[in-house]
């Protein structure tokens, strides 16, 4: 393999700058050409608590942590501490730790790293307004290949504002950063490369999903606000009006999920975007809108379950009650992104699906990607505009007719002639009340076919590999990172392999999947949920061939790609 | 009257639809229904410009008995869904209607946050102080003391709630009360909302002859206020401190303060424009 | 076979005493020792418009219709075309029609059945104070051979309040009835039997689940009124503050939930009752329940769906909600009883186990077993008590403990020393929020260890049939009825059949099915949804064994006995 | 005033746990806590025979903080959650805590009908005009032109929601206001707001120094309010109107309509009684 990937992870106690390390190594990156993965974490307290930044940068794009950091830098110990479980450490991992900081803690004791000293704060004390963070980063850049060029770039274009001064103490903290820190001939280096300027993004997955959303046409707006889902309506909030949308704060989520019903029933693309609580609260109203056959889409960003469970951290837990959380008969969409630039793609075509099919399209992504922040490549214009079918003549005009494609026209209020009113209780095609046995059949099956029968295209999973594998990993949403990360590592070992990762996930397609892992003698299924959700809706809607083995793990440690080769090359 | 309206262009009639109500004969919805009709003839909006939206209940039933657009959503979120659609479509103008049950009991929320957010729509309450759809359980406006449903054999046991004041206290700009005994009154209400730039409340008492047959005697109780409406808050509670809930016809409050519009450029860029945010 | 059933519908409009008529038979059939079942269908008018009764009576007890009726008897044909579809006719039927009303409907003109004339309101108009459905009521008890006494019982007692004139005139009806009916010989006739007074009772599904309730230790109710569940909370309404507990009618769904989280809470077994639309508006708090360990019951009556659907009809389409409903994992109790009298010991058991498990029990009973009324064998009493594990010492008292079973002994507050608080924040064993991984996996494995490793005993599920049999009926619910019959049909036809009808739908248990399963070559799953819920869990949680075929068709129809033969038969 | 609790039993800080606050130093919701634990002592009440029950928000945090018996809930749920452990167990002493958001937002219609239903319970609600934990987005009673949330960058553009007035309208029978400058005097109105019979709503203005951090002048603002209580609502709602929102310290109205409490027969019969109806 030519690409080449290097790990590291920045923590320390609220004020120690951690995120702002972490952000501007994404930026200068993108301004050598790199690629970056950026996850955070951080502890209990509102504010002012422990932080923890992980970054992967590479020459190729990466959608997911290593199996262990190359390098942790902690400004101290105690709060690198508590996030222990999420910093795993290899043999070849280099501890910097600020001598200030005391004696190396007890989950460092048995760690298999290399402990060096870097004096972060002493080197800054040393420099009018100088910042350890800053001598941290100076340390890491020289660690990796990083020139001070897109350094200098990045901390001018963050601080820029508060004048020469302050940048002129950060030049002089990395400068001492990269003079403090010893030579480490074998560390994982990265080769700038040529980058013409506006090609890469920075973008985190929840911004990507609102830019989605936006693309497919959505101009309304309503939403209640819930961790990790906030940032997606703040990019909205931020964009929408912009374009001559609007975004409305709701008073809960009965009221956002109402909101878009009745916009989108005026006839504008609406989205509301929530986490696992808030889609609870929205599932009666969603039932509403596949009965009424009004087209709206829900982001859901997963957090872990259940109740109010781990708010702050990810898990892939709500594809049950996305799937199967409306009452009644109520087939409508489940899509799934599965990294942070795919948030872009998949929401876009939710927004396309569901007013091209009059449903409800729910979005399912997570806080590890949600969250995430990553250097990608300029994503392409795509062509999904949501599109409704609307009535060519209103003479004779049933709102719910019974057609081939299970697509009714749907008028729009203004179009004078198509009066009609949308109902969830059960309807005649014109849309009077009806309880007949016949009506409900005829409606049922309505709404199932336009689903059913719609043909998805080629977008409907991601699928790569060998044509005739030894093995297929099938998964969904953020694992298809660590999943496409084992792939190469296995294929590596000279295993035969094939990934497939439906982006949607509802309505299931018997055939292409049937295709997707033709000739494979065992699949694995990976996921992120203690119950393995993924598995279980699997095996109620498709016949999944060979020897199938279930690879689930409750968040919030991420599935590691190491985890998924060793379950592959243990086979049992 | 209505044949003014019938030169202007569409009379009373036109708005009514052909599905036949489900309703109990002699329910007081039937004159709402009434009211409503003639009041959108009276306002000569054409039948595509205007939207009623309602939640669930034999109240709720009645966008389905008008020729305009019509809404028919879940019990209790009538408002929300009215909200969503007239901020998406500024042009339409929207009514919503239902009931005590569904407006107070499961929507209390949404009335609160309606009364404050100042939306331009008019809200009509059929208050007959029962959930009649469901056969007859209290609801907030029942008096503690009813004990004519067999989930509460002895009585709520609970002070009603008093709809008008909590809108006053909540903001809202245009509070009055009609009642299904004079439905020509109450389309003249229903005129008067739909003028009023903001959102406006209309409780209707309207009886329900199935489960609280005792209201029927309601035409005799019902009395058109004496005074007209005040912009002063504070008179207006005091109005409703006294009130007994059963004069009617008039406006009670009228305030001034503007209709809720959500913030959004004349001039739409286009998206490329934002995206250059996350170029590097 | 011995057994004996006869069928009869009557229908009129609102004013016609459609339901008095069938209530008067069900009353004195339970009195001359008969069982029978009654399910009632009326128009969407909320008063005043059409309705029928449908009414098997028979010498052992029924839980389902027959394929169709015996006698329908038609107070106006107007009435009775707008439930054409709901009351097939067959060669041998009988149409008794007032010639008053008219010519023969349409929907009576390609019928198959034998139309005579019962000149009910002409007979009525004779007798002082005479009424129409009393000469039919006398029509039907002399085709059927019910003597006079138990149904002068029956009317003295239901009317005996409104004075001797009125009971007289009841009776003079009914003898006019009697002798105005032609002798029908091949008309199926049932024998009284020789019954002891007390032990039929005669019961609706409703309130065999409030009864059910109250001895499963339920003490605290609260609710929100919605079709067809209402009739629970009345029935509990009216018997819980007789034996020292309350009902509280809620704002909304979201209190009556979380109200009962309270009560339950505070140590008193507390039970909700609602329909699709409010078990949405739950699940995010049932997650709580699951999160905190809190037992609560919430009986799911299920209507057509999805939204509000056909609130008045019967469908099984909660099924997925109900079983998957909640974000995040948590696993939780899905119970469904399978007749009117099952509805007693089926709510009774769930109480039992939610207060066991400390967990959240979903029961999921249907319009057509909810409101159906039946006349049964006196209920036996059973041993299903809600029995919390309390703490037997509060030193070091952790209310989430890593116990081996899962269940961690609850503190009542009350109990000096167990002061705890309940979270729905994954927590430490000691109830301290935590976001650590290790800690959610421990409350994960330990949630679902307690639901999973239980011992569930024999009640599972109801199984009967053959040993060895050529194929297997797989059900539940309301479905069971048909299917039992369908079984009976089969066994006479010469085919070996099982019947598994699982009262415990959630969780799955894959041993006891297997062997319920165990050489069955032909697998029959039969449900009342439109998606084929029941299949796609069964297929998600079990290894279905043989050829699995699947008999799924939506409401409001039930699915007759002769659907299943016919499916079986003619398998394919 | 500790001294003669420590002789009569527990101090305050037998009613803090151990756990530590996730809250902000400086945060307001540290005076609460320490105000409910004072009051606790106070009124001499056993850990046990004492529940706080909350939803979720910094504010909703303090069951866990206290040494009693605790519920952490869901968003906006806590007064339902604790008006089915308050008629379950009469015997139970029960305090909900939480935010405006928790209380006015999403669990506004729950405030509605607990005020209405006035179940014997005292409820806290934390007033920071912003949702705290989700960083900083404007909450009902948030100015309408505070442009400090991503969410709402040109303001909520909404009239602020009045929360005792709406108590008020709504018919709750205990209304006062506290502030987190003055533990003290905020325990004083926890004890008076247990020992009313029926439901009690205290609002406590606790700054939320992260996110509002012009709250911090609060402190500043605030005044003891110059008159005690009046039992005439007409009053207590003239009171209200000309109100600032900064006056604490005082109950601003106190009503004497009775607690709700279920009917329950107090010599409980036999299953079996119940059982005999459905013989034949
Ligand atoms: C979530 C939910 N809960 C309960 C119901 C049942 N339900 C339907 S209408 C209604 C009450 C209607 O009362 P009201 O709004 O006063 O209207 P009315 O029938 O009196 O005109 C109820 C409780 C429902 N449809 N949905
Ligand atoms: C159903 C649901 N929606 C949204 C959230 C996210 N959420 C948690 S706390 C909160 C607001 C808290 O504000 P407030 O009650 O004022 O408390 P504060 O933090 O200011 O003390 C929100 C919106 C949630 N937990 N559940
Ligand atoms: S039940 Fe009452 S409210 Fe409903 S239609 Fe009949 S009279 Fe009207
Ligand atoms: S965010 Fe605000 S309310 Fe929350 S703990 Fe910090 S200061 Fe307090
Ligand atoms: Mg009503
Ligand atoms: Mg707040």
């Amino acid at each position: 393999m030519l690409e080449r990937f290097v790990s590291l992870a920045v923590a320390g106690s609220g004020g120690a700058g951690v995120v702002t390390t972490g952000n501007l190594l994404l930026d200068a990156a993108a301004r050598v050409g790199w690629y970056a993965y950026m996850t955070r974490s951080a502890g209990p307290q509102i504010r002012g608590g422990e932080a923890a930044a992980m970054i992967r940068l590479g020459s190729a794009p990466a959608d997911a942590h290593d199996d262990h950091y190359d390098l942790l830098v902690a400004a101290d110990w105690e709060s690198a501490g508590r996030f222990a479980a999420e910093l795993p450490l290899g043999a070849t991992s280099i501890v910097l730790g600020d001598p200030r900081a005391g004696e190396r803690p007890p989950f460092l004791v048995d760690a298999p790293a290399r402990m060096l000293d870097l004096p972060m704060t002493a080197l800054a004390d040393e420099i009018p307004g100088g910042r350890a963070n800053m001598v941290a980063l100076g340390a890491i850049a020289e660690l990796i290949g990083l020139p001070d060029e897109p350094l200098l770039a990045a901390i001018r274009h963050a601080i820029g504002a508060k004048g020469e001064a302050a940048v002129e103490a950060s030049v002089a903290s990395l400068r001492a950063g990269r003079s403090a820190v010893p030579d480490i001939p074998d560390f994982p280096r990265l080769e700038p490369r040529p980058a013409a300027p506006g090609m890469r993004w920075n973008i985190s997955g929840n911004e990507a999903t609102g830019l989605g959303a936006l693309r497919g046409g959505v101009r309304f707006v309503a939403a209640y606000p819930i961790t990790p889902a906030t940032e997606v309506l703040e990019w909205m909030a931020h964009g929408l009006p912009r374009v001559g949308g609007a975004l409305v704060q709701a008073e809960d989520e009965l009221a956002s999920i109402n909101q878009i019903v009745g916009a989108s029933y005026g006839g504008v693309p609406s989205l509301t975007a929530t986490s696992g609580p808030g889609l609870a609260l929205m599932t009666e109203s969603l039932g509403l809108a596949v009965a009424a056959e009004v087209p709206v889409v829900v982001v859901n960003v997963m957090r872990g379950g259940p109740s109010t469970g781990i708010p702050t951290k990810s898990e892939q837990a709500d594809l049950n009650i996305a799937c199967y959380g409306l009452h009644g008969d109520a087939p409508h969409l489940v899509l799934a992104p599965h990294s942070v630039a795919d948030c872009l793609m998949t929401t876009q075509w939710a927004v396309h699906l569901a007013e091209s099919l009059q449903t409800a399209a729910i979005v399912l992504t997570d806080q590890a990607t949600g969250q995430a922040r990553a250097v990608i490549e300029r994503p392409a214009e795509l062509a999904f505009i949501g599109q409704r079918v609307v009535p060519e003549s209103v003479a004779g005009y049933e709102r719910y007719a019974l057609t081939v494609n299970g697509v009714s026209p749907m008028a729009i209020p203004g179009m004078a002639g198509g009066e009609y009113t949308a109902d969830g209780l059960e309807h005649s095609p014109s849309g009077t009340p009806s309880s007949q046995a016949a009506d409900h059949q005829a409606q049922l099956d309505k709404r199932l076919r336009k689903i059913a029968g719609y043909n998805y295209g080629e977008h409907w999973a991601e699928i790569d590999g060998d044509a005739d594998p030894d093995v297929a990993l099938l998964t969904w949403g953020s694992c298809t990172g660590p999943c496409r990360e084992a792939m190469a590592r296995l294929r590596a070992q000279g295993w035969r392999v094939r990934l497939v990762a439906p982006r949607l996930i509802a309505p299931a397609l018997p055939g292409p999947m049937a295709e997707a892992l033709a000739g494979a003698p065992r699949l694995l299924v990976v996921e992120q949920s203690h119950g393995a959700q993924f598995l279980r809706y699997l095996r109620a809607h498709y016949d999944l061939p060979g020897e199938v083995r279930s690879l689930h793990q409750p968040g919030p440690l991420p599935v590691r790609p190491g985890t998924i080769v060793a379950r592959v090359t243990n086979w049992s | 009257m209505e044949h003014l309206q019938a030169m202007r262009g569409l009379a009373p009639k036109d708005f009514k639809s052909d599905t036949k109500p489900v309703w109990c004969p002699g329910c007081g919805h039937f004159s709402v229904l009434a009211a409503i009709t003639k009041a959108l003839a009276e306002l000569s909006l054409p039948r595509e410009q205007v939207a009623v939206v309602s939640g669930i209940g034999c109240s709720s039933r009645i966008p389905a008995y008008t020729s305009v657009y019509g809404f028919h959503g879940v019990h209790g979120r009538a408002l929300p869904t009215a909200t969503g659609l007239k901020l998406a479509r500024p042009d339409m103008t929207v009514l919503v209607t239902g009931g005590d049950g569904d407006g107070f009991s499961i929507g209390g929320n949404h009335f609160l946050h309606a009364c404050r957010r100042n939306v331009d729509m008019t809200y009509i309450v059929m208050d007959n102080q029962v959930y009649g759809m469901t056969k007859g359980q209290a609801s907030p406006t029942t008096d503690a003391e009813w004990d004519g449903s067999k989930l509460t054999p002895d009585g709520p046991c609970i002070e009603p709630f008093p709809p008008l004041k909590i809108a006053l206290a909540a903001g809202a700009n245009f509070i009055a009360r009609g009642s299904s005994s004079d439905p020509n009154d109450l389309a003249r209400l229903i005129v008067d909302g739909v003028r009023h730039p903001g959102f406006s409340v209309i409780q209707v008492l309207s009886p329900c002859v199935t489960f609280r047959p005792e209201q029927k005697e309601w035409k005799k109780k019902v009395r058109t206020a004496c005074v007209d409406y005040t912009d002063d808050p504070a008179r207006a509670a005091r109005r409703l401190m006294t009130d007994d809930g059963f004069n009617f016809g008039k406006v009670l409050f009228k305030g001034t303060r503007p209709a809720f519009v959500p913030e959004c450029s004349d001039v739409p860029c286009a998206i490329p424009e934002l995206e250059s945010g996350f170029a590097v």
